[in-house]
């Protein structure tokens, strides 16, 4: 059993790797580098923070929190100052609902529909037509919301003002669709088609399967595809500050005007106030807000995600 | 470099196209819109060599200026009458500064909410009013010349930026109501009416230009100033183009629908740059009512 | 070519491929197979890999449809009403409500143990919950799970090992009442002791329906068939009762392959 | 086990029952395809329309102008072009370095995990904030000025996580046993990526790169705030020069506006002949969009042919 | 445990294993393994699914070490310099340039035929083109391929059929000058003509290197190795020549295996 050591035909191990301490470091060096990259997106929020956080900072040495929190009117810049982000976050809370209301099942179906039922041609040419939707400019969208839906829509409800969220949040939903649908239609066709075949052979229809197997195999990934939808939503901006009447009131029906955490920092960023002015801070503390829920959103999928791993 | 108020934008957007034409392209001009505070923050912070103010510049704004050491001139380039309008089937015809305060007063949030509650004589028809965001000078300015306190307004209106939706809101909506600079009103004659505002002597008086000029459109029109820092104004680039612009600006006024001042008033810029006259005269507060005359009288003064 | 008919046993023919061609786009897959399934017996497909047995096997209950550019050519009888069941003017799922299919790797939906059993019935739209719950008691007992199972029929069905993952999408198939079971080498991902449970379950099942394997292993397909077929390339070369195959084949390659000369 | 003709009947009656869902849920499918392109040829009809007139050569070359008539797009889209240069000459790397590092290099422990949260959280973040941090970060604290570099940069974060996302999604579809195969052969981690990963993955993440720079094409409000001008007649200095070494840089800090600007500034003018300006302007924006993801379809398909698994 | 020594017969050891385990996390996958390969030997690993035999086939080139929480124990030693090649401070990337793998279903990379072969050149940094030009004939011709596509070198590698990819993978693991050639039941995707080709294959190859193979197949075991090694659940129940092991097997549950009593 022991081998004979001394009639070793074999090449010197040791040259043939000669160039082995210089591949370490090498690959040591891309390693933090590409570390580096990654990292940055962490100073990126850092720094996203930092702002908000000085600026929100020396607002809430002039606002108390609570009043903050509790006060059920925002009017930052009036002579009669209140600070009650309720009021913006029912405002986007509202209109981001009518954009999911739109947004969810509409992406869905068009996701079911592009990897289930449609053919291959036409899913390839689809899908990026689709993405055109949310790549046009936001203001664009904005200007289309007031001038080509809401006329229709009054034409069904004739007691609609000329600005409402419903109006907005609608465009809005159309524009996240291909969020919705892009990412979930990759996540149904990475399910196996093992899975298809095993529910096509106990005589299925395409939409038993796509329904009942194919839908909850990829939960986890629509899920994240809602998730993105929801975070785009909340943050958007443009077609608000047009379309939605940039009314601070607290509003749970869509059928009225509001402002949102989003139109308003960009009506305030935009506008004529002198910077370091409470007024001016606000847009911060609005915005720190507003970071701190897309947070909670993302923490939400991404334990959401952990739980329900694909386990197929 | 110019930056600041998209108010004043396009009067200085028509000067620096033409006077780039005027040199051929060599010299650079290039106009912003970060606002008014926006401008003025860069403005301060000596980034930019002339600011776009459709607002005198505030008493922090002074202080942050002269911080850094950043000097400048004053120029009222035109006057802009704030314009009340309403839809053109509106029976409304003109509106007192009381009857305005009624409306916009921060007391009548969620009040008054019906035409027939501002004047018994109006019609029985809901109120909808639509103004310009919170943050604009524009509001501050017209809070503050109805209510008698700026930024003092109610809050439950349609408020935007951009004074193009307002057109839409109050196109669209037979019982609404609104305001924003006249440009908007004039270019869009056709599907707005504007209302006589009666003034402290007591007559209506719709907005127009011969009224700004003499006074009578009174107390919603304003000044829309620029200002130019002291050490931008060494430079010879900018030196030609500040003169350029008192030269020409009366007609790009016009042409962008605000009210020139008279050539009196131009005379009197150049002359405090000849001679080197910096600050304001407004004391780091807005004026309201300020009638073209009186401005020139502390113009003179300054 | 040649056909091969059901040797003269007891058994009654249940499904016969008459002159059956598959081609996947321009790939002749399947050379005119001649073949019969006796009812209640259990038919072995084997064949070194590639020779055709899944494609053979996935013919019967019209999987081929889910993918564009195949074409079937031929008959494909059911008895005793002599559906021709790749006939396109019938529809794919009636064959599918017929025939079970198992695959090779166990493939239970990412649902309960319930609703797995339960999803053919589903399907149909029966909603009823006694019959439902009867349906999954007699499925699971028919595929020897019934009482591994029992207490956590509402687990989730990846908790299952590979073997009970098996049986579980056996009694899948046999929650819906089918004429014929395919297996295409349903043991081939298990370890020796499912297998045995499994080959087992074959042997109770056939009192019930008809059974077509597909295998890999020689000795399974001697040890739970009745009669054995022999492919190569995509024929038909030999058929015949399985005792007959294995110990004296007609056809010098069939030979080779039992004896493992080659595949 | 003989089935009757009854019972053959039933089934057939069944599945036509069900089959008929099938039917419906294709109509609503089709219907939901139907309104999401709809709305962009609405859209587009609409500004196309409204905008038709002032689509000539003219505009291309004009720079803008107090008379809506003679206004064109020249600095903007040019402008354009260079903030997507240096947005993709960003973003691109930084965002498959990372994407790469995430699948490929990251330990499973909880840095990763807060990495991961916190690429997703930027996803969500809303653009004014990046406009505001850019504000802050790019112009005062590093002093780069109102340029075409800050408004890159600060639409490179802005995509960062469309590219890192994109980037792990097509590295998560090569099959395992590539990397296998290169690292028996002894390759190390980063041969691997080098020689694998990164070329097989190309057409996802150019898939990424493009829906990141399309979304980045049509932002308005982070520009603003970092101060993009409205007026400007005239170009960045050229990239290229007659003087050795031929290549300049100084068009890196030259000042910009972009066509989303454009469009923003001449939709809230009160001369409605301007808004006819910010439709034809919103057209070639839409056709810029689109065309980019024409390219991106093209060469995902060129890339793909050679790559199977 | 049990010592399985080489038996006494012509062979040098190349390599072997010392109370050799392998831990999937918490699951103990390998146990105690000893096992010796001899120089220019085929060795065949044989034992039903799950037994291990490819986590034992893949320690050798630490392939393992790609995952984490995976785990060696124990020696597992190359000769003739004794390195251990489960030593966490012997480089991976050195382990792998000395042993290579060929795997289960042909994975060329999706280069050209002269890519793919030359790529265990283009690692260890050969740029010379001289020197791959001969490196690739040589490589090919050795995977008896040389013929078929010397004319096609820039050609795609999927242009070529399984089998062909097969060897192709073959040339690829060759052309590193590898010591030990690993193969994880490489002809299992194959069809019969391209599984006979690669079995001829390795009867060429053995001359050069040191092989062992994993198969599912006895047959396959039968013909082309010198010595086979049976495992189940993680254990080497017997190792012996091959005539010996399928003539008569000392274990029960190898004859068990061999006679098809399972599996
Ligand atoms: N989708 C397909 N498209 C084209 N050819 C296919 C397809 N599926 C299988 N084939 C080919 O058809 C032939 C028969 O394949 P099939 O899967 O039926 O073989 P098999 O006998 O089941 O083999 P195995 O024992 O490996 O499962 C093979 O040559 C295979 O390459
Ligand atoms: N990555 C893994 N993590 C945990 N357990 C694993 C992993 N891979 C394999 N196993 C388990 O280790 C055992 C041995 O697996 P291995 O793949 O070595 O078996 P094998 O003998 O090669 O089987 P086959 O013939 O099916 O290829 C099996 O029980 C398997 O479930
Ligand atoms: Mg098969
Ligand atoms: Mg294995």
């Amino acid at each position: 059993m022991t081998p004979s050591v001394a009639a070793s035909a074999a090449r010197p191990v040791s040259d043939r790797l000669a160039k082995r301490a210089s591949r370490h470091v090498k690959e040591r060096i891309i390693e933090a580098i590409l570390f580096a990259a990654a990292a940055i997106s962490v100073f990126v929020t850092l720094g996203i923070l930092y702002v908000l956080l000085k600026e929100s900072f020396v607002f809430f040495s002039q606002v108390p929190l609570w009043d903050f929190l509790t006060d059920t009117q925002w009017t930052p810049l009036f002579d009669d100052a209140h600070f009650g982000i309720i009021v913006l976050l029912s405002g986007t809370a509202v209109s981001s609902f009518v954009a999911l209301l739109v947004a969810v099942p509409i992406g869905t179906v068009i996701a079911i529909f592009l990897s289930e039922f449609a053919s291959p041609r036409t899913r390839e040419i689809a899908k990026p037509i689709l993405e055109v939707l949310s790549g046009i400019p936001t203001v664009v969208f904005g200007f289309f919301a007031l001038l080509f839906v809401t006329p229709i829509l009054q034409w069904f409800i004739p007691s609609l003002p000329g600005f409402s969220l419903l109006a907005a949040g609608l465009v809005m939903g159309i524009m996240i669709i291909p969020i919705v649908s892009s990412i979930s239609e990759d996540a149904m066709r990475a399910v196996p088609m093992a899975l298809r075949e095993g529910s096509y052979a106990m005589g299925a229809t395409r939409l038993q399967t796509a329904l009942k197997v194919v839908f909850p195999a990829a939960i986890s990934g629509i899920g994240a595809a809602y998730i993105l939808g929801i975070a785009r939503a909340v943050g958007e901006t443009m077609i608000l500050a047009i379309a939605a009447g940039m009314q601070p009131q607290l509003v749970w029906n869509p059928m009225e005007p509001a402002a949102t955490i989003t139109s308003f920092i960009v009506q305030v960023a935009l506008g004529d106030l002198p910077h370091g002015s409470v007024g001016y801070n606000t847009i911060f503390a609005a915005g720190l807000t507003l970071m701190l829920f897309t947070l909670v959103f993302n923490m939400l999928g991404f334990w959401l995600q952990r739980r329900y791993r694909e386990r197929y | 470099k110019v930056d600041g108020s998209s108010t004043v934008y396009p009067v200085t957007e028509g000067v620096a196209e033409e006077f780039q034409k005027a040199k051929k392209g060599a010299m650079k001009v290039t106009v912003g819109i970060s606002g008014t505070g926006g401008g003025f923050k860069k403005f301060c912070r000596g980034e930019t060599d002339v600011q776009n103010a459709s607002r005198p510049i505030t008493a922090k704004e002074m202080e942050d200026c002269a911080k850094a050491g950043v000097k400048y001139y004053e120029i009222p380039v035109a006057f802009d009458a704030l314009t009340v309008v309403v839809n053109p089937k509106s029976t409304i015809k003109q509106l007192t500064i009381a009857e305005l305060k009624t409306m916009w007063e921060p007391a009548a949030q969620g009040k008054v909410t019906k035409w027939n509650q501002v004047n018994p004589s109006f019609p029985d028809a809901p109120l909808k009013l639509f103004g310009a965001g919170a943050d604009s000078g524009t509001f501050e300015y017209f809070s503050e010349a109805v209510t008698g306190k700026a930024k003092s307004s109610r809050g439950d209106y349609t408020a935007s930026e951009d004074d193009n939706v307002l057109v839409q809101g109050v196109q669209r909506d037979v019982n609404a109501i609104g305001y924003f600079g006249y440009a908007y009103y004039a270019e869009n004659k056709n599907k707005l009416k504007a209302v006589a505002i009666v003034n402290a002597a007591g007559k209506a008086v719709e907005p127009s230009e011969a009224a700004v000029i003499d006074g009578s459109y009174n107390p919603l029109a304003r000044p829309i100033l620029i200002y130019v820092s002291e050490a931008g104004y060494k430079r010879p680039e900018v030196k030609e183009f500040v003169e350029y612009y008192l030269k020409h600006g009366a007609q790009m006024a016009k042409e962008v629908k605000y009210v020139p001042l008279p050539a009196k008033s131009y005379e009197l810029s150049a002359d405090h740059l000849k001679k080197g006259k910096l600050g304001t005269v407004f004391g780091g507060k807005n004026e309201i009512g300020i009638k073209i005359e009186e401005l020139l009288a502390r113009e003179a003064k300054l | 070519m040649n056909t091969h008919k059901l040797p003269p046993t007891p058994a009654k023919v249940k499904a016969e491929t008459k002159n059956f061609n598959f081609y996947y786009g321009d790939f002749h897959a399947l050379k005119n197979i001649n073949l019969q399934l006796g009812e209640n017996q259990v038919t072995a497909l084997i064949g070194p890999s590639g020779c055709g047995k899944s494609t053979l096997l996935r013919s019967f209950n019209r999987m081929h449809d889910l993918y564009a550019g195949n074409r079937y050519e031929g008959e494909l009888l059911l008895y005793p009403d002599d559906t021709n069941l790749v006939d396109p003017r019938v529809d794919p799922i009636e064959v599918r409500m017929r025939l079970s299919m198992v695959f090779q790797k166990p493939n239970p939906f990412p649902k309960s143990i319930y609703e797995n059993v339960i999803y053919g019935q589903r399907v149909r739209g029966v909603t009823k919950r006694s019959v439902l719950d009867d349906k999954v008691e007699e499925a699971l007992t028919n595929a020897a799970l019934w009482n591994e199972v029992k207490h956590r029929l509402h687990d989730m069905a990846f908790a299952l090992s590979g073997g009970q993952q098996q049986r579980l999408c056996i009694a899948r198939a046999l929650a819906t009442d089918p004429e014929v079971l395919l297996f295409d080498e349903p043991t081939s991902a298990l370890d020796p002791i499912a297998t045995a449970s499994i080959e087992e379950l074959i042997h109770e099942l056939k009192k019930k329906v008809t059974i077509l394997i597909v295998t890999h292993n020689m000795q399974q397909a001697a040890r739970v068939s009745d009669y054995t077929a022999y492919m190569y390339l995509g024929e038909l070369i030999e058929f015949g009762v399985t005792d007959e195959i294995f110990i004296k084949p007609k056809d010098k390659r069939t030979e080779d392959y039992i004896t493992g000369r080659f595949g | 086990m003989s089935l009757p003709a009854e019972e053959i009947a039933a089934i057939r009656a069944n599945i036509a029952s069900r089959k008929i869902r099938d039917l419906i849920f294709t109509g609503i499918g089709i219907l939901c395809l139907g309104i999401a392109m709809m709305t962009i040829a609405a859209l587009f009809v609409d500004m196309l329309v409204t905008g038709w007139e002032r689509l000539r050569p003219e505009f291309f070359t004009e720079f803008p102008s107090r008379r809506a008539g003679q206004a064109g797009i020249l600095s903007a889209w040019v402008g354009s072009v260079l903030v997507m240069l240096v947005t993709a000459a960003v973003a691109v790397p930084l965002g498959v370095a990372a994407g790469i590092w995430l699948e490929e290099y990251a330990p499973k422990h909880w840095i990763t995990d807060v990495i991961e949260i916190n690429i997703n959280n930027l996803a969500g973040v809303p653009s004014i904030i990046y406009g505001l941090l850019a504000l802050g970060l790019f112009v005062y604290t590093f002093g780069l000025g109102q340029s075409v570099r800050t408004a890159g940069l600060t639409l490179a974060l802005l995509i960062l996580p469309v590219v890192i996302v994109a980037t792990r999604e097509a590295i998560r579809s090569i099959p395992q046993m590539i990397r296998e195969a290169a690292y028996a052969l002894g390759a190390t981690k980063w041969q691997t990526v080098k020689d694998h990963i990164l070329p097989y993955s190309m057409p996802g993440i150019l898939t990424g790169i493009i829906i990141g720079l399309s979304r980045a094409i049509g932002e308005t409000a982070p520009i603003i705030t970092i101060g993009a001008l409205t007026f400007i007649a005239f170009l960045p200095p050229a990239p290229i020069t007659d003087v050795a070494p031929y290549v300049s840089f100084e068009w890196l800090k030259a000042p910009f506006t972009v066509m989303p600007i454009q469009i923003f500034n001449w939709t809230s003018r009160p001369d409605p002949n301007f808004h006819q300006n910010a439709a034809a302007a919103g057209v070639i924006l839409v056709a810029m969009t689109l065309s980019m993801n024409a390219l991106a379809i093209w060469l995902r398909y060129r890339l793909r042919k050679n790559i199977k698994w």
